[in-house]
């Protein structure tokens, strides 16, 4: 077999390499003689080995897929499965995989012979200083990845504690938080239980009681009960119009 | 200036040329109409009046209806001219690069593990870099277990390609049926292929 | 392809245009001329050509000799209506919004000092835009020494990044996930090699 006249890397990954067998062999992809393709996959492979280069764990694993479908097909059925009508071909999956595989495959050779702008194709290099002058509406369009990348660069030269902070854990709290201070704008109360929905999932509840903590330990709520086992009521201690006063002047930002 | 009157078509395909000359990226006919106040269907006939002229001798540059809006593009010919006055910048996309793209922008919303069945080999620096070139974009997690991400194309993508919207990227090739996309999700889960991240 | 032809004027007048038009500066003629390896007495031709079409009907914009280059400008007359046009410019977030936008995001309750202490520079008139831009909001007053003002994001915020809610905000070790890491590498190879049927 000429082995030595593939080399891994010139491959995408298993799936690419089986398709090249295939082609070259010509065999049918709707029915793959298994036995033979095993086989000359699993000579690539020990050949890649003998040379001693790295084979990525992929190509391995599709191995063991191969040596898996042609014993599944070696078995002889028993009478149960024999009757049954609808059961798969052990080679079924993989078939679709390929040929789902090829779709990918053709249509990036279609998307890089396609104008690209930058390469093919050029705009204005520089916009109208007309366009620019004015202050702008709206926003563009901005990535969470962008939003990621900012605050990983931020965090990157903190010490790392406070990267341990950000943690889906404090995110549903604050979450919570933000909830709860949504439905409090504008109110004057909340009935305590009025908080907890009919959403009663355990999780849930825990993750409300500590924004409710939290809460109470920033002192941005207080709680009241007329009676004793009357309605609990949460109040906001910033009403609406204290918020207002609050406002954006450049001087109440923060340290007021 | 150009309150409501009654512009002429004569007048308007210029001053519309100038705006999508002028903006830095497509254009919509809305923001035009907008910033003119005028009826989007003026704005329209002007773009057809304009588009009529650029056909009607050898230009430099044509109309592309690109993401959504109009950009002033050159003609592909020229490409190579260009690339001596030092336009280029020499990017060319990797094989992995532009079959994790094709697969996203076919099948978005879709998981890293999606892509990695589909592809069969590990897709996470592919993603990282496509991702960085903002090319693809996080649309936020998929509601199954574990809360996966999922991303699809961006804006940029469509532009580098030259596409009006997603509709109108090349038909994939037909096997289609052969691999209905509820199937190739249900797979995932008895797959023993891929690591779970 | 350009080379040393007698590239016909009707060929050339486009090419010129082209080239004038992705330039990121005004153009000089003689580098045109190096560029397409043509006297420059063809480029200047082609740019009176450029110079007598452009007259021949209203346009959008006109060539203009500055600078010992020639540059495509827009008609003086078309200023207002591309100043309007510029108005409803979408927002670009500059590096500090993003990352005070960022910080915000993911450690809410936040106060102005967290976010300077995390940024390490003065991150006011930042976050007064982001209020103005309604992408944050003050939750209320921090119940310590001096009482300073709470920070969050606002549902705006969850609009813009198209989230159901904060939850869905990814997190950072999603993605450090994408980063080519050794483990997985290292995962991968101790899996079994061959299955022994």
């Amino acid at each position: 077999m000429d082995t030595y006249a593939i080399q891994l890397e010139n491959f995408e990954g298993p799936l690419d390499l089986l398709l090249h067998l295939i082609k070259k062999n010509e065999m049918d992809i709707y029915d793959i003689p298994i036995a033979a393709i095993t086989a000359q996959y699993l000579d690539i492979i020990d050949a890649m080995k003998t040379l001693n280069l790295d084979i990525a764990g992929e190509f391995l694993l599709m191995a063991a897929t191969l040596l898996h479908i042609k014993s599944k097909l070696l078995l002889p059925k028993t009478i149960e499965e024999e009757t049954e009508e609808d059961e798969e071909d052990p080679r079924a999956e993989l078939v679709r995989r390929l040929l789902e595989y090829q779709k990918y495959k053709d249509v990036s050779t279609t998307l890089e012979a396609t104008p690209q702008l930058g390469r093919d194709l050029f705009a204005r290099a520089a916009p109208a200083p007309e366009v620019l002058e004015e202050a702008e509406a709206g926003f563009a369009a901005i990535g969470l990845y962008d939003l990621l990348e900012a605050l990983r660069e931020v965090l990157q030269e903190k010490p790392t504690e406070l990267v341990h902070e950000v943690t889906i854990e404090h995110l549903s709290v604050t979450d919570r938080i933000n909830a709860i201070l949504t439905l409090l704008q504008g109110k004057e109360s909340l009935a305590f239980a009025a908080l907890f929905g009919d959403d009663r999932k355990r999780d849930e509840v825990i993750v409300t009681f500590l924004a409710l903590l939290e809460l109470v330990r920033l002192r941005m709520v207080r709680f009241m009960q007329n009676t004793h086992n009357g309605t609990i009521w949460l109040f906001p201690s910033v009403t609406a119009e204290e918020a207002a006063a609050l406002d954006v002047g450049e001087d109440s930002l923060g340290y007021s | 200036m150009w309150e409501r009157t009654a512009l002429d078509i004569h007048e308007l395909t210029p001053l519309v040329e100038a705006m999508i000359f002028a903006a830095d990226g497509p254009l919509q006919d809305e923001r035009m109409a907008q910033a003119l106040d005028l009826p989007v269907a003026e704005i329209r006939s002007a773009i057809a009046a304009l588009e009529a002229d650029y056909a009607a001798q050898p230009r430099g540059f044509f109309l592309q209806q690109v993401a959504g809006g109009y950009q002033l593009r050159t003609h592909p010919e020229y490409a190579e001219a260009l690339r001596k006055l030092g336009r280029s910048r020499p990017f060319r996309f990797s094989r992995p690069a532009l079959e994790t793209l094709a697969i996203i922008a076919y099948r978005q919303p879709v998981t890293r593990a999606e892509i990695e069945y589909l592809r069969g080999v590990d897709s996470g620096s592919v993603l990282k870099t496509l991702l960085e070139k903002h090319l693809v974009r996080i649309l936020g997690k998929k509601d199954v277990a574990g809360k996966p991400l999922i991303y699809g194309t961006s804006q940029d993508f469509l532009e580098l390609f030259g596409l009006a919207d997603l509709s109108s990227l090349p038909t994939l090739s037909e096997f289609s049926e052969l691999a209905p996309d509820e199937d190739a999700i249900a797979m995932m889960d008895s797959l023993p292929l891929l690591v779970d991240e």
